[in-house]
């Protein structure tokens, strides 16, 4: 039995209540992503650029979990997660330039704000299937970096919103670590919600939905509705994403999230394995090694490198690097139990 | 023209799990051979494997053809022709291109299908009408009828009668019946003996993968099968 | 035989339901009820309009006139909406998630309830990632034992298609409706699985639930059925007693065709 | 990658000058990032074999965002951690903006050598960073000159949809407003397939010229052929693009650039351009054409050698930014001849005046003529 | 609606979608998903022929057909090193798929970069005539050649579709995969049909269509969209429908902002989109079946 092999077979996901065990396991893994992110904070030590890769990982990986439910469990391809992300970085820019408020405001008006326009798209597009919800999302997303720029008093127009002041907690300046350290936090947590989600009699409605919306609907479950939940729900995750980014980067423009991150953002649950919702994480991790961590040699080549990865890694591990790592495990305790026996 | 099909250690396996564990079975010309088992014994597994749509390990003779070193086309055109279980037709085609792509598989004349369309009236009623529109029996006798064009000389026949009316049913038998006599080697697949009993000659229990040795007759068979389903009862009783 | 038939409250009823595709009317001018506690048989030759009316009852398909009542109130609206008000079904095809497992297939039908609105929806997100019922996945189990159904959780790809038949029909059990439609569920079952049908069937039953059971096994349904519906053509040409179906001229001319060959 | 950032300046602080250089060389800003890169390369070059600065040698690290605003503050903290000194965002506009508030954090003087929009160079977040070309607001005044000459009393205006154009607009229309009839202005997006339908609705108002405001490739080509067709002998204005991108002149129909004035930053007349096209065309070959991206991108490394000189070294970026705002009277290798560049700390766009801009013509086979003759704007400062 | 000069316009683009959608539709049946590699074959085709003419110095006729060999090469080898083995690998479900075209989308369009080389360039012509003026309208010669050559490729793809045995075998395994396998039915043989026919009229597409503007390495993904979008609007169900739906995109594009102008382009797009959808929910042209 080759790797290749157990890959095939090892697909049958473990029981919803496998006991006890499952219980530790649960907590298990978010406990190991605290472990790697603590080593991460450690690695990036004061190097910006370091800083920086995290909080793109990190950025990456709530776009991503945000499409997660809805594209990769419900199978709805929305395109309009980069303006989702720019709502809610531009919801925190306007807080902290304009009102004054804390950004903790941001925060929340713009995921209400995606999950709004999110459900606005879903339902104009409600008794189409699932390629016109892709099409309308698509000219939504062209649609919106003009509405940035025309809505010139709130947005600042063509050269988004500047001077953004460094995040504080009641007028103290947090080190830029410990903000990192509350990010990847945030990253860890979501993931792990949406992965028990997945296992969930929601999030397996969810799935089935995916393949047979017929079955769910006999049952009496609307699937128009639930589709629009999955996709407000993603909107709102993703629109994380964007009040990550500009808390750290402190400007935002109109070019800032555009179709192409959606595109890239396609890559991530594949890469990392879309099994689960840590394979976002993973992925993301893997897209910013691509993309923004790639010794000089591959400097200048940019999507290329990328793409060529994204193949070879759905080539050579189709269940994504969770996937392939688990099949590795099995693979070597049956070889490792054969040589005893 | 009349052929047997002899089957020999046929192994067919998904991944690590073993559906038919070298099954050995012959399907003289002539003659209605039925397989019977509960579900998930491994009927369809051995079926698509003698037809060559599962990857299968062992040796299959048609007369003199090897078929096991045919891909599953040409073992069709050397006269092996299946109805596969399930709604397995193409159901944005019209009843006509259903048949017509089979036609023009085994490359034959146009007539055949013309044929095809007349041996059940609800297909020639509704020959241009999208095959997935049809009701479940409907379909069924597309598939069916799709099977028996090219007159193959040996018939797999993979739970042929399921959504059929009585009516249909009957009719179907005779079909069967004739297809036999005139020499073919006809190999039926069912959990169910049922109406089947007039025309089965002989068959095979298979449980859990593993092939029992011939029943002579129908009664045998019948036989054979309840006291094997008796058997796993007492078994789940037991653990 | 079982002599419950004592129908007096009637559950579902449809009034004049027709339904046509182009020239051909699937169903004609078709009325029916079923009481508390009654299993209605459906029976026809192949292209009946059994299936369809099942999806006209249950919203799968629209009808063109007609009108259903659900326990004396109007039933109309979506198909969620009328399962929500108490309708089970299965497919004549099983449509199972074939990648999900069976247990995962099944825990489906078991929370169905449990999503009615768009806000129970959201809030399901909510309480899902924090809580996984165990009270559902014991009904998933006890169902799943009841029925004999294989593999709980292996993927649905990787069984037999009358293992998965099982499933749908399993599936359909984890709602406890108000009444349940049945279209062939004993095609293709072995005698184990018919027997595990059965008794599934004959506990709706005994809860005061009602049966519309589709199928061509006839010994099956008229020996189950307290009362059986006869189609052709869309219309209703013969209803009654089992015993009086099997007898009825009609039931042998359209379904056996024995007085046609005679004819003929 | 190098496992001890902290390493890196002060490793590199000893024998070397490091500039940092971010290029879109694979995305949609390649065509003309690269052009600026490669005599980026060049200027370094030449610095290097005079002897470098201050017998320091000239270390050039890339990083590149692809005009992707959401890479461009990576890359730029990535250029940071190599030990670059200083900035050259050899990239799209968009990306510059979102990259100001990092170069603003890390301290490094950084200059964006192909900017179009003026808004890279002001407030917030500018603290560090600069541009050279003339801010677009005096576009419109030499437009306004070149109208009056001609004797046009109204225009419409075609641009596409990009937020730099859209930031450009909103600086010229209102000035041109002063002395032309703006009779309609039509947009459409970047990649729109046809523009017959904007062209059409400016040919029912009926202006005397057409002003294409474009961040130039396709749309211009569509927007100059269009009009063209549509229009034939009604005049054109365009914005730099046009000139600077020898890849469209191709594709333009025959003729249909005679009709077009563009504002271009290149006057044969300026010593130091003729000087610099000497030296291009001897690297590059001899039909090599000279673009204001690489003088622009050629003064830009001479700007930070000059402030970098002045501050005794680029080991304290703070001082190179406070001598790069202490240049004045710089002669650039683009504009008309005598024009220079200034910077302050509060003028972070270089132009002296109006004379960098060179409104320019096209010949019949879509070749650019030069300088336009029939009106130039005076040098005067404001 | 009178200015012949609009209509003209939206016959033209309304052509070049209308063959981009043709081509992912073909896939689209071949393989059960959207291929979105489409654009990026049409723009490797277009820019491969210009730089071949224009830096290899190669003579027009036989860069065009290598442009259209680009096209081919690059569809045949997505489905063959790509799309099959991910398949293969990951068994059903169209997400792999998907992604990996998306991987394939960029390789195409960094590779055609990196080769041919980042500035745009002029599409080429075998023989250059026109421009016509008609009623007033003014007509260029490469715009009456996509227009034309538009009507024959889609009357011939309809009659192959229709009339051969490729073509009937071709809707069969799009129909349903598993019973075509089961049935023997030569499926990846009928796939690699399909693409290399999509790779064939997407690098056609693109050679007919670059004259316009030209054609640079970015414009794969614009096409790309552009054809994903006029295929929606057609639907999937006859082999004419990814021209009506591109002849109506066409004339979206060019008679909104012409009413609208005011409005935004994109915007009213949108707007007309989401009205059209609201009225005729499974784009113009679809097939239903039961459940
Ligand atoms: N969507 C449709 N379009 C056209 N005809 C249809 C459609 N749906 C059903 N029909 C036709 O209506 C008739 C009734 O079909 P239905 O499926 O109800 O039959 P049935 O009684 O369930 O038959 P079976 O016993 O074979 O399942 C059939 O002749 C079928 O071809
Ligand atoms: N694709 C598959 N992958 C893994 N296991 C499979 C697959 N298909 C079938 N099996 C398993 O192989 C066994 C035999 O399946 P098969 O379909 O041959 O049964 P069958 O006898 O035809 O049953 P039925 O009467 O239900 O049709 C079953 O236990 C089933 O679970
Ligand atoms: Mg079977
Ligand atoms: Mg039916």
């Amino acid at each position: 039995m080759t790797i290749r092999e157990t890959l095939v077979t090892s697909h049958s996901a473990p029981a919803v209540g496998a006991g006890r065990r499952a219980g530790l396991r649960r907590l298990s893994v978010p406990a190991a992503a605290i472990i790697i992110g603590a080593l991460a904070l450690m690695w990036a030590g004061r190097s910006g650029f370091r800083q920086d890769l995290l909080v793109m990982v990190a950025v990456y990986a709530l776009i991503s979990l945000g499409m997660y439910i809805p594209f990769v469990m419900a199978g709805s391809l929305s395109m309009a997660y980069a303006a989702y992300a720019a709502i809610g970085a531009y919801s925190v820019a306007i807080v902290t330039t304009e009102t004054g408020l804390p950004a903790i405001v941001g925060w929340v008006i713009g995921p209400l704000i995606s999950a709004a326009v999110a459900v606005v798209l879903s339902l104009l597009t409600r008794r189409l299937s699932g390629f016109y919800l892709a099409a309308v999302t698509l000219l939504f997303s062209m649609a919106f970096e003009p509405w940035l720029i025309a809505l010139e008093p709130l947005t600042g127009g063509s050269s988004g919103i500047g001077g953004m002041p460094t995040p504080t907690i009641f007028g103290w300046e947090p080190p830029r670590l410990l903000l990192i350290a509350v990010a990847l936090l945030l990253v860890i947590v979501i993931a792990t919600l949406i992965d028990r989600i997945r296992t969930g009699a929601w999030g397996v409605t969810v799935r089935t939905m995916r393949d047979v919306p017929s079955a769910v609907e006999a049952m009496g479950t609307r699937t128009t509705t639930l589709t629009t939940v999955t996709l407000a729900v993603g909107a709102a995750v993703a629109s994380l994403a964007g009040a990550l980014f500009v808390s750290f980067m402190l400007s935002i423009t109109p070019e800032t999230f555009t179709l192409s991150i959606v595109f890239m953002a396609l890559f991530i649950p594949l890469i990392g394995g879309q099994g689960t919702a840590w394979g976002c994480v993973i992925g993301a991790i893997v897209m910013i090694q691509l993309t923004s961590n790639m010794p000089s040699v591959f400097e200048g080549s940019g999507q290329l490198v990328l793409a060529i990865g994204v193949l070879l890694i759905l080539l050579i591990a189709p269940a994504g690097l969770i996937g392939y790592a688990k099949a590795l495990i099995v693979w070597v305790r049956r070889r490792f139990g054969k040589a005893r026996a | 023209m009349s052929v047997d099909l002899n089957v020999t250690d046929l192994s067919v396996r998904y991944g690590m799990a073993t559906a038919v564990e070298k099954a050995t079975l012959t399907v003289p010309a002539g003659r209605v051979t039925a397989v019977v088992g509960p579900n998930g014994a491994g009927k369809s597994s051995l079926a698509l494997g003698v037809y060559g749509a599962v990857a299968a390990t062992g040796s299959i003779q048609l007369g003199s053809t090897d078929l096991a070193s045919l891909a599953s086309i040409d073992r069709a055109r050397a006269g092996l022709a299946i109805v596969p279980q399930g709604r397995q037709l193409f159901p944005k085609l019209t009843v006509r291109d259903n048949l017509q792509v089979m036609a023009e598989l085994l490359k034959l004349k146009k007539k055949a299908v013309d044929d095809a369309l007349d041996r059940f009236p609800a297909l020639r009623e509704r020959e241009s009408r999208l095959a997935g529109v049809l009701s479940g029996g409907e379909q069924q006798m597309l598939v069916v009828s799709r099977a028996l064009m090219g007159e193959p000389r040996c018939l797999v026949l993979d739970e042929m009668m399921t959504g059929l009316a009585p009516k249909i049913v009957s009719g179907l038998v005779d079909a069967i019946r004739e297809i036999a006599d005139r020499g073919a080697s006809v190999l039926i697949v069912d959990p169910a003996i049922g109406p089947l009993q007039r025309v089965i000659d002989r068959g095979y229990v298979l449980l859990r993968a593993q092939l029992s040795t011939a029943y002579e007759d129908v009664a045998a068979l019948d036989d054979g099968y309840q006291r094997a389903m008796g058997i796993i009862q007492h078994e789940m009783g037991v653990e | 035989m079982t002599d419950k038939g004592a129908t007096t409250d009637i559950v579902l009823q449809g009034e004049g339901l027709s339904k046509a595709y182009g020239g051909l009317v699937a169903v004609d001018d078709v009325s029916f009820h079923v009481g508390r506690g009654e299993i209605l048989g459906l029976v026809g030759p192949n292209g009946a309009g059994k299936t369809t009316l099942v999806d006209l009852i249950t919203g799968i398909q629209r009808s063109d006139a007609g009108a259903l009542t659900l326990n004396g109130e109007r039933l109309s609206g979506t198909t969620a909406a009328r399962a929500r008000r108490g309708l089970s079904r299965t497919f004549q095809h099983p449509h199972l998630a074939l990648e999900l497992t069976v247990r995962e297939n099944l825990l489906v039908g078991a929370a169905a309830e449990r999503f009615p609105t768009w806000w129970r929806m959201t809030a399901g997100v909510v309480t899902d990632g924090i809580r996984h019922r165990r009270e559902e996945n014991e009904r998933v189990e006890r169902i799943a034992a009841e029925l004999g159904v294989p593999g709980l959780d292996q993927p649905c790809a990787n069984l037999s298609l009358g293992e998965q038949r099982l499933v749908e029909v399993a599936r359909a059990l984890t709602q406890d409706p108000q009444v349940m439609l049945l279209d062939e569920p004993f095609a293709g079952a072995d005698a184990d699985s018919v027997a595990g049908i059965i008794d599934a069937i004959r506990q709706v039953q005994a809860r005061g639930h009602a049966v519309i059971l589709v199928d061509h096994n006839v010994d099956l349904l008229t020996s189950l059925a307290d009362r059986v519906m006869l189609l052709a053509q869309g219309r209703r040409v013969f209803e009654g007693p089992p015993a009086a179906c099997l007898a009825s001229p009609e039931m042998q001319r359209v379904y056996f065709g024995t007085a046609e060959e005679e004819a003929a | 990658a190098d496992d001890s950032p902290s390493s890196t300046s002060s490793a590199t602080s000893g024998g070397e000058i490091v500039f940092g250089l971010d290029e879109d060389s694979t995305g949609p800003g390649a065509s003309y990032a690269t052009i600026a890169g490669k005599t980026i390369r060049m200027a370094v070059n030449e610095i290097n074999a005079a002897g470098g600065i201050g017998g320091k040698k000239i270390r050039i690290v890339v990083g590149n965002d692809e005009s992707d605003p959401t890479k461009t503050p990576t890359v730029v903290r990535k250029l940071v951690d190599d030990g670059a000194q200083v900035l050259l965002l050899d990239t799209g506009s968009g990306a510059v903006l979102q990259g100001k508030s990092v170069v603003k954090q890390a301290a490094i003087p950084a200059i964006a050598p192909t900017a179009v929009t003026t808004s890279v160079a002001l407030a917030p977040d500018n603290e560090f960073t600069y541009m050279l070309a003339n801010g677009v607001d005096q576009f419109a005044k030499a437009y306004c000159g070149a109208m009056q000459k001609e004797g046009h009393k109204s225009i419409a205006v075609l641009s596409d949809a990009s937020p730099a154009i859209n930031n450009i607009n909103k600086l010229i229309i209102p000035i041109l407003q002063g002395c032309v009839k703006v009779l309609a202005q039509e947009t459409a997006p970047v990649d729109v397939a046809d523009l017959t339908a904007q062209v059409a609705r400016i040919k029912e108002s009926g202006p005397d010229a057409v002003l294409v405001s474009s961040l130039g490739g396709n749309f211009e080509v569509l927007a100059q052929n269009t009009l063209f067709q549509q229009m034939p002998g009604v005049r054109r204005f365009s914005l730099a693009s046009i000139g600077n991108q020898p890849d469209s002149w191709s594709r333009v129909d025959k003729g249909a650039l005679a009709d077009v004035v563009y504002m271009g930053a290149l006057d044969k007349g300026n010593p130091k351009t003729a000087e610099l096209t000497k030296k291009l065309k001897k690297l590059n070959g001899n039909d090599y054409r000279l673009t204001a991206y690489d003088a622009q991108a050629y003064d830009s490394v001479y700007l930070m050698k000059q402030a970098i000189e002045a501050a005794g070294g680029a080991d304290n970026p703070t001082a190179v930014r406070d001598q790069l705002n202490k240049i004045s009277g710089y002669k650039a290798s683009f504009g008309q001849a005598g024009f220079t560049l200034s910077f302050s700390a509060d003028k972070h766009g270089g132009a002296d005046g109006l004379c960098g801009l060179v409104l320019s013509g096209f010949d019949k086979n879509n070749q650019p003529t030069g300088a336009w003759p029939e009106y130039q704007v005076p040098c005067k400062t404001n | 609606m009178t200015d012949p000069q609009l209509w003209l316009s939206v016959l033209e683009i309304g052509s070049f979608f209308g063959l981009i959608a043709l081509a992912y539709q073909l896939t689209l049946i071949g393989a059960g998903f959207f291929n979105f590699a489409i654009g990026p074959y049409a723009m490797a085709a277009a820019l491969g022929a210009s730089w071949l003419t224009i830096q290899v110095k190669i003579p027009v006729a036989l860069s065009l057909l290598l442009g259209l060999v680009i096209a081919v090469a690059a569809s045949a080898l997505t489905e063959l090193l790509v799309v099959r083995q991910v398949q293969k690998r990951s068994g059903r479900g169209e997400l792999p798929a998907l992604v990996a075209v998306t991987a394939v989308l960029f390789i195409v369009q960094q590779g055609a970069g990196a080769i041919f080389g980042r500035p745009a360039l002029p599409g080429q012509v075998l023989v250059s005539f026109g421009p016509w003026k008609i009623g007033g309208a003014y007509l260029s010669g490469p715009a009456a050649v996509l227009i034309v050559s538009t009507a024959l490729i889609f009357l011939a793809v309809s009659l192959w579709m229709r009339y051969s045995r490729t073509g009937r075998l071709l809707r069969a395994v799009g129909d349903n995969r598993s019973a075509a396998a089961l049935l023997g039915l030569p499926v990846g043989r009928i796939r690699l049909i399909a693409f290399v026919l999509a790779g064939l009229i997407a690098g056609a597409a693109g050679l007919l269509y670059a004259p316009k503007t030209g054609v640079a390495f970015t414009s794969g993904l614009a096409w790309t969209l552009v054809g994903f979008l006029a295929l929606v609007i057609g639907g999937t169900g006859r082999t004419w429908a990814p021209l009506v739906g591109g002849l109506l995109l066409g004339a979206i594009q060019v008679f909104a902002p012409f009413y609208f102008g005011s409005m935004g382009p994109t915007t009213v797009v949108l707007l007309i989109a989401l009205l059209f959808f609201a009225f005729r929910p499974q784009g113009l042209f679809s097939t239903r079946v039961r459940l």
